[in-house]
């Protein structure tokens, strides 16, 4: 069963192809990684599935409906949520403030009520805000809630996208590079959040460096170089793949993966 | 075919003013991500001295040069004493400042000179020149061969010497400029002090067909804003089309439909343009990196 | 969030007794009217601060709604026979739904496009003003009748202080209110990262045009209480330069605060009313102060005292 | 020329700021107030007529005064802005406490400020041109600048004097020239005159060939009017020229009626026709004319004493001033109704303006005689002949 599948997709900037006849699929539950160089046209294809840009070719499915074209907001509310390689936090905003923009769209949202603050906003501020914090318990920043997002340093700042991103509780997430930054201990807490993610049946695309943490939680890898496919597959398969032993890890990055 | 010759000069002639308002914006712009708001009143200052040099007898060519001079030194004090300080502030306290500066030396030239509006004498007469039966006033020649020359001798400098081209660096990127060892602080003081000359010489041409006082700045600021956004801000190019642009529709909106209304119809051809393009006519089409 | 709550409570309680007690200080009626002008352009300055300061959007153009409630005053009774309170309610109408036909557009452009795009708006709106004077009675402007409400006629400095000032602790109330909403954190989510609020859902056209039309709503309110107050409406406050002024008002006083733009509005008023004695120098010397105080408090005033009083507190 | 301001007491003034004036002065003062557009838009009529009543008012208290008081002068500048206005007037009454106004530079201004002066029952005489401001009558408030509808009729008596009865009009689209083209509009059936095109250019405008060249272009336009002031009517002017329309007779209005519009327009200026106060043609008029000694005497002490040309619009300061000053002589008393009523009763007052007769329903007191035809010949004014 496919939750989001992507099909042939493919953008060009200024007659450059960034990402060309990109093709995969996610289920429920499943975690996928995408691996490639830089300028593989990771990241692109992530802003293509989430709205961000609009392919010029190609065309994205999420749970069986046609959804290319969409604007970022629509896609979110059909159960997309990601996460920034650059950070794109509310600098200005709490951490906690953060997150519970995470909430949006679990929230009612009318206007006239907030103006004029009727108990019933009062009373689902109280509600979004315990999640929001239960959500920060759950990232390792609980005690920085109240803080201004602006001054959290990088790491904090990756886990708090992450908590932001899952507050939409979203069935299909995709994570820009949630280890970068991170020292060993926090990309073990990040394994397992992942984990933990996937676990309720989310599934999980993932951009990731850290060929550890890619190889030990991914249950399928798309090798992209220069924004075509190069190899998908297992771990096991994609490993053993000579065109990405040759073309991306090289040999030292294939040694290593061979001990992990 | 007179008439539509004669709405086509007018246009020109207010619109080469324009465009080298809009040209002083943007060469700021680039260097400082500014927008000068005090841009008008280099235009009016190169006027003012000028009108009082002449009348205090130096011959007018001198008295252009004082203009211009006494211009780049208040446009690199500006920079000095009003931006530098407020460096890394956000772009909309940097704009307070300057509409800050632009009442100070609105202020200061109501002091320093009068608020009586003045006029220069035609460089070379105002006997009238037929072409095709339009009328043309000499001066509107200079103010077009003055705004071409700017814009050439511009054109050479950016693009043909190694200062130039440290400011179109910093235009492009700021950081990266800095990186490889160009004085950003030196190229900004350089680009308040060359639109102080561009919004000097603007005025001294224009100011024989236009007359000039201590608050004509307001409105030129206004419309070389309008006619640097029409054209695209940050491109030299699109400040002088936008410009020229924005002259033509002023004089053919008066000329063909309503001159109540030509103002409403230029603003009106510009929020069009925006719609369509919105980076305007020659912008950056700039693609969100995240 | 407890302390937000409470903060929100202390700025209008402060802001009530400041309202309450300063008559007694004032030694003549002249200081009411400064004092209701300082009210009337803070109403319009804090709507201006929620689309600028909140979401992030600049609008050179907001006289033109602050002239759309002006003027509904005053063409409504005189050509249409509308009771003033109506018209007052259809300015507003007025301005809500032109902020939403024209927001819807010109909200898709960026920085200094937007700025130049509303600027054009309010040029349009001034010139249609001026122009149209059968309605409107040109450049000289028209007069307005007094402000009537269940056969009480409202007049006077004293009584248009207290009303003005009302005005301002509901407009300043609401306000308030906007920031710890899902809508108040959409905006300011919006004004951080445009693509990271749309990704957690947030519609950012929607908020954008919500920000729009509680802004000219707001300019809308407080242009029809200065044409009430003062019985006669010229075309100069639906102006280019009345627009500036109150950007000006709100980047003085700090973006995003709601005290600030209170206190901006307060300088920027009474500061040529100080600053007349010093006659022709007058001019020169609020273009220095603007420089002056944008330099060394270059978030605005209020931001910029309030980092600087908890620093002290902490050290 | 400047009189030098000594900035330390500017700066302890400002220091005490809004109240610095409150109450200061005893009761042997008369307090007159004024507000003007010293600065803005229309700097260039404010700033004279601030020149003007400082230099008279020091003229009168150097005489000993108005009945052994000093008057003292508060002044503010309302920079063209009719709000500020508002507030200004309503500071001069209820914080400076003056018993009388002579000011309100545009039309604007002092119909934001009228209310003010009715409420309190203060007597205001207005520089404003447009007759809305006497006209309905409000019994508080004179003027003394023509009205922009006695422009338009003294303009349309002399094209009808010359048989011409087709014009085209061009106007500013600031107060003067809206408000003027409005009375024109209206007044013109009552000449026989045909508006056969009707176009307007905005304050700043600094080219106005495009609209000049419709109305060339419009067949049997017999003359061209221009209502408008300020730096506009200049460039119209030379515009005219520059079109060779010089063949078309040509009318300004009073609005330009100062020596600089001759200076801005230069050459292209020649012929030009404006109505105008006397004031500009002192020395041309004939020694047994009534205004003589008052306007050459005005013209003496204005450009001796600030080293520019004199304007009609100083001197519309001067005949409120003056108006104001008898009408306290007469009442011999500083209460305001008292002198609001002498103002109304005043007859036979040589102004710069003209012979000023007031009534119960006539808060100006000019008529049609008040005004000059001029024409501009070899650079200046020059008195038309009647009949030419």
């Amino acid at each position: 069963m496919t939750i989001l599948k992507a099909t042939d997709v493919g953008i060009s900037f200024g007659g450059v192809k960034a990402v060309d006849g990109v093709s995969f699929s996610v289920s429920p539950g499943q975690i996928l990684s995408i691996i490639g160089p830089n300028g593989a046209g990771k990241t692109t294809l992530f802003n293509i599935v989430s709205g961000v840009y609009t392919a010029s070719r190609g065309t994205i499915h999420l749970s069986g409906e046609n959804v290319t074209g969409l604007a970022p907001h629509k896609l979110a509310e059909r159960g997309l949520s990601r996460t920034f390689q650059n950070l794109q936090i509310f600098q200005r905003m709490t951490a906690c403030e953060n997150v519970m923009v995470g909430r949006h769209l679990r929230e009612k949202c009318s206007l006239v009520p907030a103006l004029f603050r009727t108990p019933s906003v009062t009373r689902q501020n109280r509600e979004t805000r315990a999640a929001a914090l239960d959500l920060l318990a759950e990232v390792g920043l609980k005690n920085v809630a109240d803080l201004p997002a602006g001054s959290l340093p990088y790491g904090a700042c990756k886990r708090l996208e992450i908590a932001r991103a899952l507050a939409a509780e979203p069935r299909v997430l995709l994570l820009d590079e949630p280890a970068a930054g991170c020292n060993p201990v926090e990309t073990e807490e990040i394994d397992h959040l992942i984990r933990q993610v996937a676990d309720r049946g989310v599934a999980v695309v993932l951009v990731e460096h850290d060929m550890k943490l890619v190889m030990r939680i991914s249950d399928r890898i798309l090798v992209l170089e220069r924004g075509r496919p190069l190899s998908e597959g297992t771990p096991q398969e994609v490993r053993d793949d000579p065109k990405v032993l040759e073309a991306y890890l090289g040999q030292h990055g294939a040694r290593e993966a061979a001990r992990a | 075919m007179a008439e539509f010759l004669q709405f086509l000069i007018s246009g020109l002639t207010v619109g080469a003013v324009y465009a080298l308002v809009a040209l002083g914006f943007t060469l700021i712009y680039n260097a400082s991500g500014v927008v000068n708001f005090a841009q008008g009143e280099f235009v009016m200052l190169g006027g003012m001295v000028t009108v009082f040099a002449v009348s205090l007898g130096l011959p007018l060519p001198l008295a252009a040069l004082l203009a211009i001079g006494i211009a780049v030194v208040i446009g690199l004090l500006l920079h000095r004493l009003a931006i530098e300080p407020a460096r890394g502030a956000s772009a909309v306290t940097l704009i307070i400042i300057t509409i800050g500066a632009s009442i100070f030396l609105r202020g200061l030239a109501a002091v320093v000179f009068d608020k009586q509006f003045h006029k220069l004498p035609a460089f070379t007469g105002e006997a009238p020149v037929d072409i095709l039966g339009a009328a043309v006033q000499p001066q509107s020649f200079w103010v077009l061969g003055g705004a071409a020359i700017v814009v050439l001798a511009l054109y050479v400098f950016l693009e043909h010497t190694i200062i130039g081209k440290a400011v179109l660096a910093t235009a492009a990127n700021r950081l990266a400029a800095r990186l490889v060892g160009i004085n950003t602080t030196t190229i900004m003081a350089l680009a308040f002090g060359g639109s102080a000359a561009i919004g000097a010489i603007a005025g001294i041409l224009v100011t024989p067909i236009t007359l000039t006082s201590y608050d004509a700045g307001t409105l030129l600021a206004l419309k070389g804003f309008a006619a640097a956004m029409l054209g695209g801000m940050g491109n030299p190019i699109g400040a002088v089309v936008g410009g020229l642009l924005l002259g033509l529709l002023e004089a053919f909106g008066a000329g063909y439909l309503s001159s109540t209304y030509k103002d409403a119809f230029a603003f009106l051809v510009i929020l069009v343009v925006l719609f369509a393009a919105p980076q305007g006519l020659f912008g950056r089409r700039v693609v969100e990196r995240v | 969030m407890r302390a937000l709550i409470s903060q929100r409570l202390i700025i209008l309680a402060v802001l009530a007794l400041v309202i309450a007690v300063l008559p007694f200080v004032f030694p003549s009626s002249y200081y009411f009217r400064v004092a209701s002008l300082v009210w009337v352009s803070a109403l319009a300055a804090i709507g201006l601060n929620i689309l600028m300061g909140q979401a992030g959007q600049v609008s050179l153009g907001h006289a033109a709604f602050f002239g759309i409630g002006a003027y509904a005053v005053a063409i409504g009774p005189a050509h249409f026979g509308i009771p003033s309170w109506a018209a007052l309610l259809l300015g507003a109408v007025l301005s809500a739904v032109l902020a939403y036909l024209v927001g819807r557009p010109i909200l898709r452009l960026k920085g200094h496009y937007l700025a130049i795009a509303t600027l054009g708006l309010g040029v349009l709106m001034a010139l249609v003003i001026t122009t149209e004077s059968g309605w409107t009675g040109g450049p000289d402007g028209m007069p307005v009748e007094r402000l009537s409400l269940f056969g009480w006629r409202v007049s006077g400095s004293y009584t248009w202080y207290w009303v003005t000032g009302g005005l301002l602790l509901l407009g300043t109330w609401i306000a308030l209110n906007l920031d710890d909403t899902p809508t108040g954190r959409a905006f300011r989510a919006l004004h951080d990262s445009e693509v990271a609020a749309q990704v957690v859902g947030v519609d950012v056209a929607r908020f954008k045009l919500q920000a729009f039309v509680i802004a000219a709503v707001y300019a809308s309110f407080a242009g029809s209480a200065l044409a009430f107050m003062n019985g006669f409406i010229n075309p100069d406050q639906a102006g280019f330069i009345h627009s500036v002024e109150l950007v000006t008002i709100v980047v003085l006083g700090g973006l995003g605060s709601v005290v600030g733009s209170i206190v901006g509005a307060a300088v920027l008023v009474t500061l040529p009313q100080a600053l007349t004695v010093f006659h022709e120098y007058e001019h020169l010397l609020l273009g220095l102060i603007i420089i002056v105080s944008m330099i060394f408090m270059r978030n605005g005033i209020v931001p910029s005292l309030s980092a600087l009083l908890s620093q002290r507190g902490r050290s | 020329m400047k009189s030098k301001v000594n900035l330390k007491v500017l700066m302890a003034a400002g220091v005490m700021g809004l109240g610095a004036s409150h109450g200061a002065l005893a009761q042997d003062t008369i307090k007159i107030g004024s507000v003007l557009s010293v600065t803005g838009p229309s700097s260039f009529l404010g700033e004279p007529e601030d020149k003007t009543l400082r230099i008279y008012v020091d003229k009168i208290n150097a005489a000993g005064g108005v009945g052994g008081k000093k008057i003292e002068l508060v002044i503010y500048d309302d920079g063209g802005d009719a709000n500020k206005a508002r507030t200004f007037a309503t500071r001069l009454i209820e914080d400076d406490e003056v018993i009388a106004m002579v000011g309100g530079t545009t039309t604007g201004s002092t119909m934001a400020m009228i209310p003010v002066f009715e409420d309190a029952k203060i007597p205001f005489i207005s520089l404003a041109g447009a007759i809305e401001v006497i006209d309905p009558v409000r019994k508080f408030v004179f003027k003394t600048p023509h009205t922009d509808k006695m422009a338009c009729e003294k303009i349309f008596e002399d094209l009808k004097k010359r048989n011409l009865t087709k014009i085209g009009m061009i106007s500013g689209t600031d107060g003067f020239g809206a408000s003027m083209r409005a009375q024109c509009v209206k007044v013109a059936p009552n000449y026989g005159m045909q508006i056969l095109i009707d176009e307007s250019y905005g304050p700043r405008d600094s080219d106005m060939t495009a609209q000049l060249t419709k109305i060339k272009n419009t067949a049997g336009v017999q003359a061209v009017v221009n209502p408008g002031f300020g730096q506009g009517p200049a460039i119209v002017t030379r515009n005219y020229a520059q079109l060779g329309m010089t063949n078309i007779p040509f009318y300004q209005s009073h609005g330009v009626a100062s020596k600089s519009f001759i200076d801005l327009a230069g050459a292209a200026a020649e012929g030009v026709r404006l109505p105008a106060a006397a004031l500009l043609v002192g020395d041309k008029l004939p020694e047994n004319d009534p205004q003589k000694k008052v306007v050459t005497d005005y013209k003496q002490a204005y450009e001796s004493a600030t080293k520019q040309p004199v304007s009609t619009f100083g001197g519309h300061a001067y005949d409120g001033l003056f108006l104001l000053v008898e009408a306290m002589k007469r009442a011999n008393s500083t209460d305001p109704q008292k002198i609001r009523d002498e103002i109304e009763k005043t007859k036979g007052f040589v102004g710069t303006g003209g012979i000023v007769n007031m009534s119960a329903t006539d808060h100006l007191g000019l008529d049609l005689s008040a005004f000059r035809m001029l024409e501009i010949k070899g650079g200046d004014w020059n008195l038309v002949a009647s009949g030419s």
